[in-house]
């Protein structure tokens, strides 16, 4: 005998029919390049972020040496560490993926962007984790 | 054209490209229009059929009357719908002995329907088709073409809103709207459901036109009359890659799986035929599928290697009595049946038929509804250019 | 038995299977702020699709589902939605392929209702009519082969079938309905390309705006989506290419383009 | 037209009109591109000037002063400075313009940004005259 049926009524609420920003950031049912896209938004707005904080910090040099050095303590922490492991992340994907956004938004290398996104991730990665050594080693 | 207010409020049931022909044609000569169809427009059989724009030359031998109705039709749809076919014309191909034997009837057959047809040798076939089965003997070259199924009857139904026409697709007709007279019954609206809103309401109509295709059973079955339709369903293929250039069929009686239709980047096979009971349950059977690969490659090889697409079935609306043992054996042509003679005024319907002869589907109904209702505006449809499908979601 | 050997058997069968699953189907009526799912169970064959599915929970369980449909092989466009959170058209989308016991469907997005899982395409089309782009390209098919005496010119659809799959996918339509978008951008493309008297200055004006190529962010999610091989992303590309090589050429002193 | 009576979020109306600007976002893009492509320099040269050149990096006070002491130095951080400020700018606007906010507010988050960046520009060149003046 057939199965079939009306299983439930009115489960839940659905999303609305404009996407908004969860056209952006859903991961689901994304591809290479709406990965990219989010990572790219992500990692752009991260830096820019960090660009401010950055600025905002060094005013402690206006301050003197004593202000100065005293940050400069805290900052070698092993929190703050991890820290820049991740703004190295951030600035190594933006720029990266920023190389292929470029060309590509010229119409160069179209037809294998995708090949060039991947290539220049490994990119990417081998000197994270470089970057990553000599952070934790060097300080 | 201004809608008159007077005039006289012609429902039509049924979105396929036969109804909105019939809006065409009906708002053309003045008469306030409205049209429902259950689901989105062309959704029955209209955007399911095989996109094949006939030249006629299918028909030549066994169905005269088919053959000249097509080919007039045809002429008729290339100046009043630009756009909206590939013009590649189509190629005949005879593979087998007989097929070769059946040449010169099919060849006189299609130059006696006015078909402008041109005999081809293997040779210069095979340069035209480069994939054609090199086995071929000789070919006929005819005006076939392909027809976009939806977005051509789209153009229809654009015009008819432009001139007037009110067009309701999720728009269910579930009942007519029944007035006892003197000489029988006689249909005054019809009570449909707007699937979007849930609601249900009534359309009143001075004459209602049942235009519903393989569903036109049950649609006359709503005010009470029976009407002989035969839903006859065929099942088609489409496979990834385009083949041909031109519309391949293969030269002979017609038969199953014998037309490959190029069409954007696929190509169409089709088609078979059986009798079905209900239009809403199509099955789409494993060996008919085999069939349409088999037949289809045997005019064009690498169609047996290709990617299918998709497969699905699709059912004419044939005109005969039930119990008729193939649909093959039912004619292509149309009819418009008045049901007055039945016991009901104010209903007609339109079928039988097939895509490349809606417009004239829709003279016929129009003029019947028209003579119903005394209106004396001539058929425009002939000449008159149709919107472009954008047309009607503007 | 095994049903599938059975020459006659319904390869898109939607009963009588053995293979039962569960459809969450969007609903929505017209003028509802928000929707909610159904969850419909029905039993499907391996070729049975999405659309087959649907259609049975129309015919048998449900006639009040509101769905577009017409050619069942993906050529007309009309069935686009969202199964299991990817764009596809589902008459060329096998439920058991899907994987899922359980297949979630909705609407394109990012487009007007009309109700359930139909969607209204006038602002796609508004979006196309602005390009005013032809819909016959001509024939690059077969090259090889000759032209048959009497027919002018091979010419054949465009690819693309407007079903508005892209638009659902972008990211970019998603928060602003300003963009011009993927599937007119593409048809633009096709218009400069080969004009067929359309005036290939005026589409590149026209694209070279806010809200034209400019918009696009390159997620590709257009031409991951498109099931016509339309690559709309790369004819984006393609049009900036044209329009910044125009301004470059102007600011070198050269004509531009 | 009169079948569209549901949800209709975000309509663009009948016909897609263009936003009718006359400067061209050409221009814009090949300016964030170029852009770009000058921090991904200049963030290397500042990464390894302020990471390498020195064994351990810049560190302490002393050292930053030392640094900034070579005018070539203070053009480089400069650039650095406007480059990235620029490019830091276009793209946070591109991202509140995908908001699809009106056009008015669109102007006004241009202007806002122009002036923000010349104000961080300022700061730059203060903070470096200050520290410099430290020599």
């Amino acid at each position: 005998m057939s199965e079939q049926s009306v299983v439930k009524r009115g489960t839940e609420g659905a999303s609305p029919r404009r996407r908004g920003i969860a056209g952006w950031g859903d991961p689901r049912g994304r591809r290479l390049g709406g990965w990219a896209f989010i990572l790219n938004r992500l990692t752009g707005l991260g830096v820019l972020a960090y660009l401010f904080l950055h600025l905002i910090v060094l005013s402690l040099l206006a301050r003197g040496p004593s202000a100065w050095d005293g940050f400069v303590s805290i900052a070698a922490s092993p929190l703050f560490l991890c820290f820049d492991v991740v703004l190295i992340f951030g600035l190594l994907f933006h720029g990266l993926n920023g190389i292929r956004v470029t060309l590509v938004g010229f119409g160069l290398v179209v037809d294998r962007q995708r090949a060039m996104f991947v290539a220049l991730m490994i990119i990417g990665a081998i000197a994270l984790v470089v970057a990553a050594i000599h952070i934790f080693t060097v300080g | 054209m201004t809608e008159r207010s007077s005039a006289p409020h012609v429902v039509i049931v049924g979105g396929g490209g036969t109804g909105g022909a019939v809006a065409h044609d009906l708002a053309l000569r003045g008469l306030r229009v409205t049209l429902v169809e259950r689901g989105e427009l062309t959704s029955g059989t209209t955007g399911r059929h095989h996109g094949l724009l006939h030249s006629g030359a299918r028909y030549a031998v066994k169905d005269r009357e088919s053959a000249v109705e097509c080919i007039e039709e045809n002429r008729i749809l290339r100046k009043i719908a630009p756009g909206s076919f590939e013009l590649n014309d189509g190629l005949f191909v005879a593979i087998t002995e007989a097929d070769e034997a059946y040449e010169p009837l099919f060849f006189e057959s299609c130059l006696a329907s006015d078909i402008p047809a041109r005999r081809v040798t293997r040779a210069e076939a095979l340069a035209l088709e480069p994939n054609l089965n090199p086995a071929i003997r000789c070919a006929v070259q005819v005006p076939d073409g392909t027809i976009d199924a939806m977005r051509l009857p789209l153009r229809f139904f654009a015009t008819a809103r432009r001139n007037g026409a009110t067009i309701k697709p999720y728009t269910e007709a579930v009942a007519m709207t029944m007035t006892a007279t003197s000489a029988g019954r006689c249909v005054t609206g019809v009570s449909v459901i707007d699937r979007t809103s849930g609601r249900r309401y009534e359309i009143g109509a001075d004459l209602v036109v049942n235009a519903g295709g393989p569903w036109a059973e049950k649609i006359a079955a709503l005010a009470g009359v029976d009407v002989p339709i035969q839903p006859s369903p065929g099942v088609l293929v489409a496979v990834r890659g385009r083949y041909a250039n031109m519309v391949i069929n293969r030269l002979h009686a017609s038969g199953d799986g014998d037309i490959v239709v190029p069409q954007r980047e696929l190509s169409v096979i089709g088609t078979s035929s059986w009798l079905a009971d209900d239009p809403d349950h199509l099955t789409v059977p494993a060996d008919h599928v085999a069939m349409m690969i088999s037949e289809g490659s045997a005019m064009i090889p690498a169609i047996a290697s290709a990617t299918v697409r998709a497969t699905w079935s699709a059912a004419r609306p044939l005109i005969g009595e039930r119990g008729a043992t193939s649909g093959r054996e039912l004619s292509r042509t149309f009819k418009c049946f008045d049901h007055a003679p039945d016991g009901v005024e104010g209903f007609v319907t339109i079928s039988g038929g097939k895509a490349t002869t809606l417009r004239a589907m829709a003279e016929a109904a129009a003029n019947v509804v028209c003579a119903k209702l005394a209106i004396p505006d001539p058929c425009r449809t002939r000449e008159y250019v149709l919107a472009p499908h954008t047309a009607y979601y503007a | 038995m095994n049903a599938s050997a059975d020459p006659a058997y319904d390869t898109h069968a939607t009963a009588d299977t053995g293979h039962p699953i569960r459809l969450r189907v969007f609903r929505c009526r017209a003028g509802d702020r928000s929707g909610h799912f159904d969850e419909f169970r029905i039993e499907v064959a391996p070729d049975t699709t999405v659309l087959d599915a649907l259609v049975a929970i129309r015919t048998r369980l449900d006639p009040t589902l509101v769905l577009r449909h017409s050619c069942f092989h993906a050529s007309c466009g009309t069935c686009g939605m969202r199964v299991n959170d990817r764009e596809v058209m589902a008459c060329v989308t096998k439920v058991l392929e899907l994987g899922t016991p359980t297949v979630k469907v909705e609407p394109i997005a990012n487009q007007a209702l009309l109700g359930d899982l139909a969607t209204d395409m006038v602002d796609f089309y508004a979006r196309f009519n602005a390009i005013g782009r032809p819909l016959m390209r001509e024939s690059e098919w077969l090259p090889d082969a000759s032209r048959p005496a009497g027919v002018e010119s091979y010419n054949r659809f465009e690819s693309c079938i407007e079903c508005g799959l892209c638009l659902s996918a972008c990211p970019v339509v998603a928060s602003d309905p300003r963009y011009l978008g993927p599937a007119a951008l593409a048809a633009a493309e096709r218009a400069i390309d080969e004009p067929r008297g359309l005036d290939p200055g005026a589409v590149l004006a026209l694209i070279d705006d806010p809200q034209g190529a400019w918009r696009c962010h390159a997620a590709f999610e257009c031409s991951e989506a498109c099931p016509s091989a339309v690559d709309p992303a790369g004819a984006i590309m393609a049009l900036r290419r044209r329009a910044a090589s125009g301004r470059l050429r102007s600011l070198l002193g050269g004509r531009h383009a | 037209m009169a079948q569209s009576e549901g949800p209709t979020p975000g309509r663009i109306g009948t016909t897609w009109t263009p936003s009718g600007e006359v400067a061209r976002p050409t221009w814009g893009w090949i300016l964030q591109a170029v852009s770009g492509a000058l921090v991904l320099v200049l963030v290397t040269l500042h990464m390894i000037a302020n990471h390498f050149v020195v064994a351990g990096g810049l560190r302490d006070f002393a050292d930053v002063v030392a640094y900034l002491s070579d005018p070539v130095v203070v053009v480089l951080e400069v650039c650095f400075l406007v480059v990235v400020t620029w490019h830091g700018l276009l793209g946070l606007r591109a991202v509140l313009f995908d908001f699809g906010f009106s056009p008015r507010a669109e102007t006004a988050i241009t202007r806002v940004f122009a002036v923000l960046g010349v104000a961080i520009v300022a700061y730059g060149l203060w903070l470096t005259w200050t520290i410099t003046s430290y020599h």
